[in-house]
């Protein structure tokens, strides 16, 4: 079933079925930021489900137009607040290609770096809600222990864990210390792997784990290219469309690494290449450390930026998927127009297609593998 | 009776109070205390030495909070369902003994009283959760219900299989059996079924599904505070208690530990070993889906109950002395 | 595979831009989504559906992928009186959530949406926050 | 088989259970920042209370959100008078430290700023031309750095 699905009412709009209507949200327990879900229910069964966002709306994309373009890059940290770098990226990458701006060499590579290790600490918050949505809390607490070391790398690097601001317009803000970057490396290919396996052994392998996440919430390639879904729910369904491939940037054409796919289409399918992307990521932050060269790290430019006028569509692949940034240009140092075209926004219209008939006990173990986030999702 | 015979008994129900009353504050803070060292965590350490102050601050905060009763709320049964559950399990540690004989009541058949004020405990749960006019009460106390009664019936069976061995439903007479063998290692089967049975009805990891916070936001108490949370919390502990107590009784050999001499603190450590296991497994695991649960009772547990009961009978046939 | 943008431009009364980063087909609003099931048929799938105030016009634009890197923009300009555009729910169902996004925050109304209601903003907010029409409350920097 | 996975968990936690924690005992134990972070905002001054800012207001033009507030002197355009720092507002982005074309401006690392006022989030890194305590001193050098760059 491509096309419509079932809305809130009217399964119960004959009277023959009862049904009652739950708010979940936005303030529950499990729910992943202030998301309102309404769910219409059978007994236990999901009849149907109408997310209500919002709740989180700045007016970001209203923002950016009253703001200059060196301003804005503030704002994107905003965005999705768990993968800053890959947001910033994409903005800059927006302006970069507007303004044809070189980018300096070894900026690059830090960049590829940093937006790998932020899809490891993301999918390190996701791995941890994952667990915490179907009731087991160690898994929060282990995942937190990398992601803390991370943060730590990333607070002795750029000056902020969680809003770094550290991409600029030609390069980033400021090299990193080479003995950090070597600390690091270490620290990836010994102890991350370590965790990483640790996790498996604590709830990959479980199973009652796999019971409950195995043929949960299937979806096809053609369902999920449809509905919009992009990045690693897309490849959850056995494409392996991903845009690091598709039109490299950065030096994603220079690295080693794949695509990470799996057939299943499930939820289990979900959770297997978001783990198994972990492990790449970490491969490919190593050999960018590895592989990068000395130099410059930024481009001069301006103190103040004014992009021809023009319009340009820049999709970057996130951690969550397709991040598309729609940049329109009048030649003045503010934007026109800038809009966010976000993953998580496509991938949680997805929510209500992919739950009814299913359990309310599956229904959090489903929501976890469409990892949200809301800042993103309401912008 | 005469005056005597009820000083005596007086004296039981005040001990097994106060027992009751340790075995919560006791069981507070070392849950905390172990799920945090599971979680790399120390645990609460700023009340008392190394937070063992803790229940006692639990407690006042729980008294200090507002008791609200919901407007949609059915008063009586609101105040009545958490009794309903707490009574029930107490009366069930009155024939658990810790001694030859030493219980306040070693009735004949302690072991079916047990089974008996356990299956009341689901009336109270179900109580609560409509007495509270909260669709996720509702929702958890149904599953509550339908739970506990599912494994109810595994639970008697692979218990049956210790009665056929003794020969007895008194529980004296069941721990007299194990003196050197325990139940646990002659029928591995039923001790397995009986300890997943047990983790059920005690709504404990990976069965916790009646009060599984991350759908049901606290299940079938969703709208109780205050102290009445606090007996919510309280039956939880007992009903771990009485289910661990019970376990040790049946299959880990009770106040036996061979080639040690028989003595209670035996049975006190081995319930505090079973409880923390079971804590650790609430460290460790999701927990599962109701379906799934319900379909390995029907279709898993109670079939290899009946066939652990048809071994025990083959092999206590062929070998009486078994 | 690529359309052929120039013929599709052509069959749907529009223009085709392609001086820009990617080409760009103008089409009146009533090919809308005449112009977007021919794509779909070619196999094309959408990526984004959004608008932007020209100040004259309210232009909605929908970004769409011919191939994995191949990137076309569409775009109709609807006049500030009279907002509506047929929706491309039909052809994408993807877009449901996008375009009641666009009525959100410009005003435009999609015919056909199966369920045309506010998602970001709360029922009864007043104005259409991403118009230019519609001023923030900045301050002046000294 | 079934069952392997349920007693590897068990194994991890149970290790993890005697293991050490990790946890930083924060009130008791404090964590020292590094150097980068970007905590509150402070002012380079002279051991003699002579604040380095020329006031040429690149900050206070580059800041997003309004933060910074700085009153010239009307008789030396190289004087500010004062230089008030809103910290209720400030995401930490760091560019007014990043423009600052005499390098005048730093952050410091200390992060125990709680309050239950918001007025006192308000503090003057300037008042009446001198520097306040929320200064950081440094030695004087013979060039002002940065200078070359001042025009940039």
């Amino acid at each position: 079933m491509i096309g419509d699905y079932p809305r809130l009412g009217q399964a119960s709009a004959d009277g023959a079925t009862k049904s009652i209507v739950l708010n979940m949200g936005p303030q529950h327990p499990s729910m992943h930021g202030v998301l309102h879900l309404m769910v219409e229910l059978s007994g236990e069964t999901v009849l149907a489900c109408r997310p209500v966002i919002g709740y989180l709306h700045r007016g970001i994309e209203k923002l950016f137009e009253n703001r200059t373009y060196n301003q804005c890059i503030v704002l994107c940290d905003r965005l999705d607040y768990i993968s800053q770098y890959s947001n910033e990226w994409a903005f800059c990458r927006a302006v970069e290609k507007l303004a044809d701006i070189e980018v300096a060499k070894r900026a690059e590579w830090l960049r590829t770096m940093y937006a790998e290790l932020v899809r490891i600490t993301s999918h390190l918050l996701w791995w941890s809600s994952v667990g915490l949505d179907m009731g087991a809390w160690t898994p929060l607490i282990y995942a937190m222990v990398p992601r803390e070391h991370l943060f730590d790398f990333y607070e002795a690097t750029t000056g902020s864990r969680l809003m770094p601001n550290y991409l600029r317009f030609g390069g980033v803000k400021e090299d990193v210390d080479p003995a950090a970057l070597e600390e690091l490396h270490d620290w990836l290919g010994t102890e991350f792997f370590a965790h990483l396996d640790e996790f498996d052994g604590l709830l990959s392998g479980n199973e009652i784990f796999l019971s409950r996440q195995r043929g949960l919430a299937h979806m096809t390639t053609d369902q999920a290219v449809a509905w919009g879904v992009t990045g690693p729910m897309l490849r959850a369904t056995g494409c392996d469309r991903d845009l690091r491939k598709d039109t490299p940037y950065g030096v994603y054409d220079r690295l080693e690494w794949q695509t990470m796919t799996d057939a299943r289409g499930d939820a289990l399918a979900r959770y297997t290449v978001r783990m198994r992307e972990m492990r790449e990521s970490a491969n490919m932050a190593m050999q960018c450390i590895e592989r990068m060269p000395a130099g410059e790290v930024r481009t001069r430019l301006p103190k103040v930026l004014r992009p021809p006028a023009g319009e340009v569509y820049v999709r970057t692949e996130s951690t969550r998927g397709e991040l598309g940034i729609y940049l329109v240009s009048d030649g003045s140092v503010k934007p026109y127009r800038l809009r966010v075209h976000s993953p998580a926004f496509m991938n949680i219209s997805s929510l209500p297609r992919l739950v009814p008939g299913a359990h309310i006990n599956d229904f959090f173990a489903i929501f976890g593998g469409v990892d949200n986030v809301m800042a993103e999702i309401d912008r | 009776m005469s005056g005597h015979q009820f000083l005596v008994a007086l004296v039981w129900v005040l001990a097994l109070l106060v027992v009751m009353a340790l075995n919560i504050i006791f069981m507070d803070w070392y849950e905390r205390k172990l799920i945090g060292h599971i979680h790399l965590r120390p645990g609460p350490m700023h009340t008392g030495w190394h937070g063992l102050l803790q229940p006692f601050a639990d407690m006042l905060k729980m008294l200090g909070k507002e008791d609200i009763v919901p407007t949609g709320a059915d008063k009586l049964f609101f105040w009545i369902g958490p009794m309903v559950v707490v009574v029930p399990l107490f009366l069930a540690l009155t024939v658990l003994p810790v001694a030859p004989g030493a219980a306040l009541a070693d009735i004949n058949h302690g072991l079916f009283f047990v089974f008996a004020m356990q299956t009341i405990v689901p009336f109270g749960i179900t109580l609560i959760g409509w007495a509270g006019h909260n669709k996720w009460s509702l929702v958890g106390s149904l599953r509550a219900a339908a739970q506990l009664i599912t494994y109810e019936i595994p639970m008697l069976i692979a218990a049956l299989g210790v009665v056929m061995l003794a020969g007895s439903t008194r529980l004296t007479d069941i721990v007299q059996h194990q003196t050197v063998w325990w139940y646990a290692l002659k029928l591995p089967i039923g001790f397995a079924i009986f300890f997943v049975t047990g983790l059920a009805e005690m709504n404990r990891t990976p069965f916790d599904l009646p009060e599984a916070e991350s759908e049901l936001v606290a299940g079938y108490h969703t709208e109780y505070s205050g102290m009445k949370f606090g007996f919510a919390m309280m039956s939880e502990y007992n009903s771990m208690l009485v289910g661990s107590w019970l376990l040790v009784l049946l299959f880990l050999g009770g106040w036996n530990l061979w080639p040690l001499p028989p003595s209670p603190l035996w049975v006190v450590l081995k319930v505090y070993l079973v409880q923390s296991f079971i804590v650790w497994i609430r460290g460790t695991y999701p927990r599962m889906r109701l379906d799934d649960m319900m379909e390995m009772s029907w279709k898993y547990l109670i079939p290899a109950g009946l066939a652990n009961l048809l071994l025990v009978g083959v092999l206590g046939t062929v070998f009486p002395k078994f | 595979m690529t359309p052929d943008l120039a013929s599709l431009a052509e069959r749907f009364g529009g223009t085709l831009d392609d001086a820009g980063f990617d080409p760009t087909i103008r089409v009146p609003r009533e090919n809308w989504r005449a112009l977007a099931a021919a794509l779909a048929a070619d196999g094309v799938w959408f990526s984004d559906v959004t608008a932007v105030d020209t100040g004259e016009t309210v232009d909605v634009v929908a970004h769409v992928c011919a191939s994995r890197s191949e990137q076309i923009t569409l775009k109709t300009a609807l006049s500030d009186d009279d907002l509506t555009v047929d929706s491309l729910v039909p052809v994408w169902p993807g877009v449901e959530w996008l375009e009641r996004e666009v009525y959100d925050m410009f005003g435009v109304s999609f015919d056909g949406h199966p369920d045309m209601t506010r998602i970001l903003l709360y029922e009864g907010f007043e104005g259409y926050p991403l118009r230019k029409s519609f001023l923030l409350d900045v301050e002046e920097d000294g | 088989m079934f069952g392997s996975g349920l007693l590897k968990g068990l194994r991890i936690t149970g290790k993890r259970m005697v293991g050490p924690t990790k946890c930083d005992m924060y009130p008791y134990h404090r964590r020292t920042l590094p150097t980068k972070s970007r905590i509150f905002l402070a002012m380079r001054a002279t051991p003699d209370g002579k604040p380095l800012c020329r006031a040429c207001l690149t900050c206070q033009q580059n800041c997003p959100d309004h933060v910074i507030r700085i009153e010239r002197d009307p008789d030396d355009r190289e004087r500010a008078v004062s230089f008030t720092v809103d910290s209720g507002r400030c995401t930490f982005c760091g560019l007014c430290e990043e423009n600052c074309p005499y390098d005048v401006l730093v952050f410091t690392q200390d992060f125990e700023r709680a309050t239950f006022d918001r007025d006192t989030l308000v503090y003057k890194l300037i008042d009446d031309g001198m520097a306040t305590g929320a200064c950081v001193t440094v030695e004087p050098t013979d060039e002002p750095a940065g200078e070359a760059d001042a025009d940039g």
